[in-house]
């Protein structure tokens, strides 16, 4: 029998601390698997700042690095001053990245820094378990939004790959969701995009990933795939934002 | 002065924290010192849950213990965890309807209880760790039969009243059981 | 023979039961059994009815799926 | 007197603080202490207060530094790296006067560390993280009951002294529950009775400019500066004589002086009775003020003392200060655990017992 | 005669520290007037962080706050809180709220703050002596980029507005220009009309002001107002980017 | 060695730090130590290094954060508020034991303070402002010749003990021109070397993924974070013998013994003469090392001294330290200006005259 | 009588020369005497050309320009 | 051991950091010790400018001084300031082209040089700082004119170079005024 879907070397074979049906989980492999379809496994180096990710370099076996919570854009940039030639990436959640590090990111982005950036949007904040983030989508209950994030209370939600998009130097945005055998596919495409974008110095990468956290939306897996599609999609849709002409073939 | 020191262990869903909050609350009701402590954090996230519960007649000092007067095991990772924590001649608590493996020790006193058939048996698969409280309670006498029952009617108000009955129900079963 | 071959890694299954939600065809299902972290895993009831598809593969979270195909050339 | 009831730490925090006064949070989810903005998302409104995710712990302490300035009695909480960010902020709600309070339910360190108790971020209470001469009032509870009660005052607290006061617990504080009476709630101040409560708040000045207010930190002209920060310290030399607050148990005939405080000080009281079973008789000092520390507490201590042992949840901080109280005329010892290990009352009995017959035998 | 044009009151008496001809001192009084006009000086609170006009509340005659660099929307947002009837307002310049001060102004924008902030765009940092600012244009010479700002260097220039016109609850957003008397009355309504979404509780209001620098700029006062019209206008386009239907009449 | 010339103090430490090794920096503008960043954002991509202008001073510290746990060696500078900034940072480069050359030309604080010189960040410095256990290496320069050596020193040497360096300077240092010889300048570490060099720093592993490396903070388990500590402490208790630098001046017989670092040292050398001038011995202690503290320095007090000064820029900092050495074995006071202002020579003297004779009069 | 009346405070001008430049009359000119603080102020060299556009005193970063007019019912 | 402590204070564009930078290079050329110290910072844009020099054979202590063996005050509110600083016996120049107020000691020596005036007569308004640091030279001793000399080469190089002549000129003026 010849393999079609294996394990990729991109993964360790140590089992992951996510909830069952998180889609962390797809997520790393989706870069493990494009890193090692790319021969680019000893060549990357990751960031993963305090989250549910934050152990990542347990899983994904790339060398990397642990960050202060919403820093790994600065600390990615510092890394790749030194190893202009190695593919850097970041993995943050959306409290880290549209929260705390909002700073750091849209800077690393305008100032466009040649590295990835992959962004696992779940609406929430997963490792404290369950607080409001800045993504929280409008009615969504959280523990610091027990009645419903509302517009008067907290604002609207942020689009972070539409905000990047009016940065120059931020030249590939995607936005994409691990909700189904066919988005994850695409999801993969992005990041593959995302590499090559930095393999050419072209700029800032940066790719949205919707996802869900079962956990702390209070849900089934299964269920938590159908509400990102029902509820998240909607909101935050799916799609390219920037892309240069180099990668767009 | 008497303290008395509990630790309870198993997974998430089990109610660990309950019966934990449950015994410290019926402590209070009865005018003792009692200190509650549960694990926290993501490794919560893991499916384990644990707490520690000790009463006593005078102000508690740490809140945490290395040695149980008496420990409640749930399933089967935690009777392999937290067996050697009961003190010698100590009491320890199985679920043996989920913890297919006897304990180890001979110096401490263990008691088997299926918490989750008799359950079944109740008609309510829910109360197994009303069956267990109830054990403790009576094995232990670390708080009153009645403390207990104030403190259920307490917890449970409202839609969850109705619970009420099934919990005594289930917490009174050790005796006919034992 | 069947034409497609879905192994599970009973291991790191984690019971999320998304294969089993995704599964156009239906087959996989949880087991009554516990693996060792606890969780139920899920298998295949139908290896013959698999049509190859990876949806399985392609949303488990923890890596617990791997699919094989008849070699052309046998 | 309310009733007792049972409540979780951080979740009685929250209340103590409502009932204290405290009429704005400001906050940022972190283990183990995020109850608290859970908590308080929930009542404050509820209640007629405002609860206000910021986007992070240098947007909360300056959030709470703009109500603060504009007279709103302020809480904020967070857990040992987020106060880590906010020293800029500590050191700016000093020098401006600015009262807020602030908790800190402390965990390992350094970096992120990890999430069960510590005590290792005393040194960054009692000296200040931040840049520049300031003081924070520090307070150390070392129970739910007395975590409450302290909150509660700190509200006025910080007004009367206009300075942060700053509650120092740990993770075991907040996650345990203890059965406890709340204090009355106190009203909150409204909006309209700032201008004439607090006579430096900022609330507009209205039809007369004669009154204008300014909230402030800069003073580029150094002897204006220097004049400043003297002034705050003739502020913090009265903290000093009127703050202190200690609790000392069997000093005076003790062989052996523990000094502790928070979840600690209880592991100690534990040890005493141990050590006594052996014939050693050990008393405790309780620092509750960290900060203005009671070095007067020392002068206590009779001529059966052997060794004064700090013990604490770190590498050793609070040991600097019983030094500085000893001032060299016993000697200093230190039992301490880090990363969120608490040692038990026997470990600490029996280190104490082992560092004292080394000293009597010479 | 009757006064067509005379001090206002929204001024205090004292000299301010700017050096000649910078725009600083139209800024302030233009929003001096503004509130005079709108009869609320005395309930007005402003922030001024760190920059060169830290000190506004020496010239201005509203009670001020000063803040740490790059925190005012947060400060703001607190004082806002305790006093929602008041204008609360922040006066940034661009290194504070583009550059350090980034994570506070988006947030304070998302969250639909109802405050003004008056983001005083100068393209360098004046206070610290003319450094290079996210803002400094492409070819600037400045002290940190002495050979002129390079996209690969340093990315592109932030533009503030555009990025801010992103979150749903900044609903005024308008930049105006203060080199010339008729951009200096456009400036001047830009000020009103972002008091007035204030007033009625609209949402986030955002005016960025063009301005100049001569001193670390390196040139005449007059030449500045020519640079501004002829480098900075260009890159930064004046206009209305958001605008709520209720002060659109 | 090269040739004298006439440099502005914070330019040499630029440059210093080039010639010590450091490729890479990164930082945000702050007065008193803008011309650092200015000098650099030149030299550096000249010379082949890395100059990058961070978004704020947590850009910076991250930026650093990132580059020497890849293995560069990484300078970085910041004045009191923007240090207090980086204090989560600070805490974290410890824990992950990621080696960075850091500099504080300190101003007068609390809060944005003034831009004159201070010495009130002392505290922050070797006490940690960050959260939990950790030591910053840290020495205090007095001259700009002092600092460029300090300098050039600690890029090996913060490399050495995997571990921060930090340099505390002032205003004055930073501003001031002295004639100075520059160092040798030593070869930047190539990014092909690193790897062997640096056992700890990410690289990428290559083909062989058994090396894979791991720069974290994060240990959930309190036992192995406490582990991890232990080992940090040993270090630092290690450091605590090889690290302490001091200078002394005729303490042995000295009536008065002055303790003061970096510009005050300066002016305590010359307050000396005068006292001599009246008949009174003064000598001085002059920390190099502010952590490790060379206590052991005060063993050599003899039996004619009879006060112990610490002479300082803040309210009282350094004095702690001072009483931690003397431990009770003399009277210890304090002469002191603070928010930018600096004592005179004359002052200093006529103080401690005062204070000398107070206590001879008992 | 002219129809406005263009008032400098010179203590408070800095001599920025903004005034100048944009008078679309290029009536305004520096003075050689010194202020206090040190800079040659701005003062209007022929009054009657003044048409009270207020160009001057938009553009005066240091508030020191009122300008007046002739009162028609005068 | 001698130590020759200066003061210069003026406005922005008067070259008076020049001054004191060129004393400073002048005597490290010499093999002497010598701080330099400006005053910094955004006050500086005020307009004024003032700096601290100190030349020692002995290694500096303070490179800051309340005290000077001479000051330089090139405008106005720089004399009015700084003209208690001259220690009593010291020396005073005041730059008398822009300075129409005279000095008010009498304890101290006081040296009136119309800079300005000078410079225009020598035809280049440049150079006044140049004429004002001749007199001081001449006055103190400090330095030797030859080390000035050397430090005005390496000061003034490649396009520069062509206004060293003036400056000399300048340098030397003094002593013909004198
Ligand atoms: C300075 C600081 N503040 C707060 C925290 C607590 N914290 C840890 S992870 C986290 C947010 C996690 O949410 P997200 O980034 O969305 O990641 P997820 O866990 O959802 O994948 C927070 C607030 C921290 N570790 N450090
Ligand atoms: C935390 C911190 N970092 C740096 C500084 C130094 N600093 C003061 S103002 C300023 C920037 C000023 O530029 P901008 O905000 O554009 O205002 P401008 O002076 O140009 O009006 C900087 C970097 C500071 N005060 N605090
Ligand atoms: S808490 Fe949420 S995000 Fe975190 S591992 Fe669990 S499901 Fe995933
Ligand atoms: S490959 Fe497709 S058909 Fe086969 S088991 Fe998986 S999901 Fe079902
Ligand atoms: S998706 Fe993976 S983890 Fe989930 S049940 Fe299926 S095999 Fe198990
Ligand atoms: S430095 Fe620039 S921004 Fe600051 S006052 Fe001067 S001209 Fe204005
Ligand atoms: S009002 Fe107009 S015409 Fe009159 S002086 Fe001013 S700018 Fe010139
Ligand atoms: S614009 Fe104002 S400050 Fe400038 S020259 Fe004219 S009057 Fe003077
Ligand atoms: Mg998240
Ligand atoms: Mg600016």
């Amino acid at each position: 029998m010849k393999p079609v879907f294996t394990y990729t070397k991109g993964m360790t074979a140590v089992d992951t601390s996510y909830c069952p049906g998180c889609t962390h989980g797809i997520a790393h492999r989706l870069i493990a698997e494009t890193l090692e379809e790319m021969g680019k496994l000893g060549d990357a180096i990751g960031v993963a700042p305090i989250g549910c990710a934050v152990q990542a370099h347990k899983f994904m076996n790339v060398e990397m690095c642990e960050s202060a919570h919403g820093r790994a854009p600065a600390v990615a940039s510092g890394i790749k001053r030194v190893h202009p030639d190695k593919l850097v990436f970041t993995y943050q959640g959306d409290g880290d990245l549209a929260s705390i590090g909002m700073g750091e990111i849209v800077h690393a982005a305008a100032r466009g820094e040649k590295i990835c950036t992959f962004f696992i949007n779940n609406c929430i904040y997963g490792m404290t378990s369950g607080q409001m983030a800045p993504t929280t989508l409008i009615g969504q209950k959280t523990t610091t939004s027990q009645e419903g994030r509302t517009r008067e209370q907290a604002g609207m939600p942020i689009k972070m790959s539409e905000l990047l998009s009016n940065l120059d130097c931020a030249v590939y945005i995607e936005r994409v969701a691990l909700n189904s055998p066919a988005n994850i596919r695409a999801a993969k495409k992005a990041v593959r995009r995302a590499f090559e974008v930095q393999e050419k110095k072209l700029g800032f990468a940066f790719v949205e990933l919707l996802s869900t956290c079962p956990t702390n939306w209070g849900v089934t897996p299964q269920d938590a795939m159908k509400w990102l599609g029902d509820k998240m999609i909607p909101y935050y849709p799916l799609g390219v934002f920037r892309n240069p002409e180099e990668v767009r073939a | 002065m008497s303290t008395t020191k509990l630790f309870f262990a198993g997974s998430g869903g089990q109610g660990i924290l309950l019966m934990g909050q449950m015994i410290t609350y019926a402590a209070m009701l009865e005018d003792k010192a009692a200190t509650f402590l549960p694990s926290y954090g993501p490794e919560m996230r893991g499916g384990t849950a644990n707490c520690t519960v000790i009463v006593s007649d005078a102000p508690v000092g740490c809140p945490l213990i290395y040695e149980a007067d008496a420990v409640v095991v749930m399933n089967l990772p935690s009777l392999i965890k937290f067996e050697p924590m009961v003190k010698p001649g100590g009491l320890l608590l199985i679920n043996t309807a989920i913890v297919n493996q006897p304990a180890k020790r001979s110096d401490i006193r263990v008691l088997e209880i299926p918490v989750n058939d008799i359950a079944m048996d109740l008609g309510n698969p829910k109360v197994g760790n009303m069956v267990m409280l109830g054990a403790l309670v009576r094995a232990t006498n670390v708080v009153s039969e009645d403390a207990i029952r104030q403190v259920m009617h307490k917890t449970f108000t409202g839609e969850k009243a109705k619970l009420n009955d099934a919990n005594m129900q289930a917490f009174a079963y050790y005796k006919q059981y034992a | 023979m069947a034409k497609f071959q879905v192994r599970f890694n009973s291991d790191k299954c984690k019971g999320c039961e998304l294969c089993r939600a995704f599964c156009p065809k239906g087959i996989i299902v949880m087991s009554t059994a516990i693996n060792s972290k606890g969780y139920s895993p899920a298998s295949i009831s139908d290896q013959e009815a698999c049509v190859g598809c990876q949806s399985c593969a392609l949303v488990c979270p923890d890596g617990a799926i791997e699919i094989y195909k008849e070699e052309t050339s046998e | 007197m309310t009733e007792k009831v049972l409540m979780k730490g951080n979740e009685a925090f929250a209340e103590a603080a409502i009932r204290g006064g405290a009429r704005f949070y400001f906050g940022y989810p972190i283990t183990p202490q995020s109850e608290i903005p859970e908590y308080l998302s929930r009542e404050l409104p509820r209640r007629g207060g405002t609860f206000l995710q910021a986007e992070s712990e240098l947007g909360a302490v300056n959030m709470a530094y703009g109500a603060a300035a504009a007279g709103g009695d302020v809480f904020l909480s967070s857990s040992s790296p987020g106060i880590a960010l906010m020293q800029e902020g500590m050191s700016f709600l000093c020098s401006s006067e600015v009262p807020v309070v602030i908790l800190n339910v402390s965990r390992g360190g350094p970096g992120i560390g990890g999430i069960q108790p510590g005590q290792a971020d005393y040194f960054q209470a009692t000296r200040g993280g931040g840049n520049g001469d300031y003081k924070l009032i520090v307070f150390a509870p070392a129970s739910v009951q007395e975590a409450i009660d302290l909150i509660y005052e700190a509200v006025p607290l910080a007004n009367a002294w206009q300075n942060p006061v700053f509650i120092l617990a740990d993770g075991i504080l907040g996650q345990m529950m203890e059965p406890v009476r709340l204090p009355e709630p106190r009203p909150f101040l409204e909006e309209k009775d700032i201008r004439a409560k607090k006579p430096w708040a900022l609330t507009g000045y209205g039809g007369d400019d004669s009154g204008r207010r300014i909230v402030k930190s800069l003073r580029m002209q150094p002897d204006e500066l220097e004049a400043h920060v003297e002034k705050l310290f003739r502020k913090y030399e009265r903290a000093q004589k009127e703050l202190c607050r200690y609790e000392s148990v069997g000093i005076e005939d003790a062989d052996i002086v523990f000094v502790a405080f928070g979840t600690v000080s209880r592991i100690a009281r534990e040890s005493i009775d141990l050590l006594a079973a052996q014939g050693i008789k050990a008393g405790l000092i309780r620092p509750i003020s960290l900060w203005p520390f009671p070095y007067a507490a020392f002068d206590a201590l009779g001529k059966k003392t052997k060794l004064v042992i700090s013990a604490e949840l770190s590498m050793g901080q609070l040991i600097e200060d019983v030094k500085l109280g000893v001032n060299g005329r016993y000697p200093v010892a230190l039992i301490h655990r880090t990363g969120g290990m608490l040692p038990t009352s026997v470990e600490v009995a029996d280190k104490a017992r082992q560092l004292y017959q080394d000293i009597i035998k010479g």
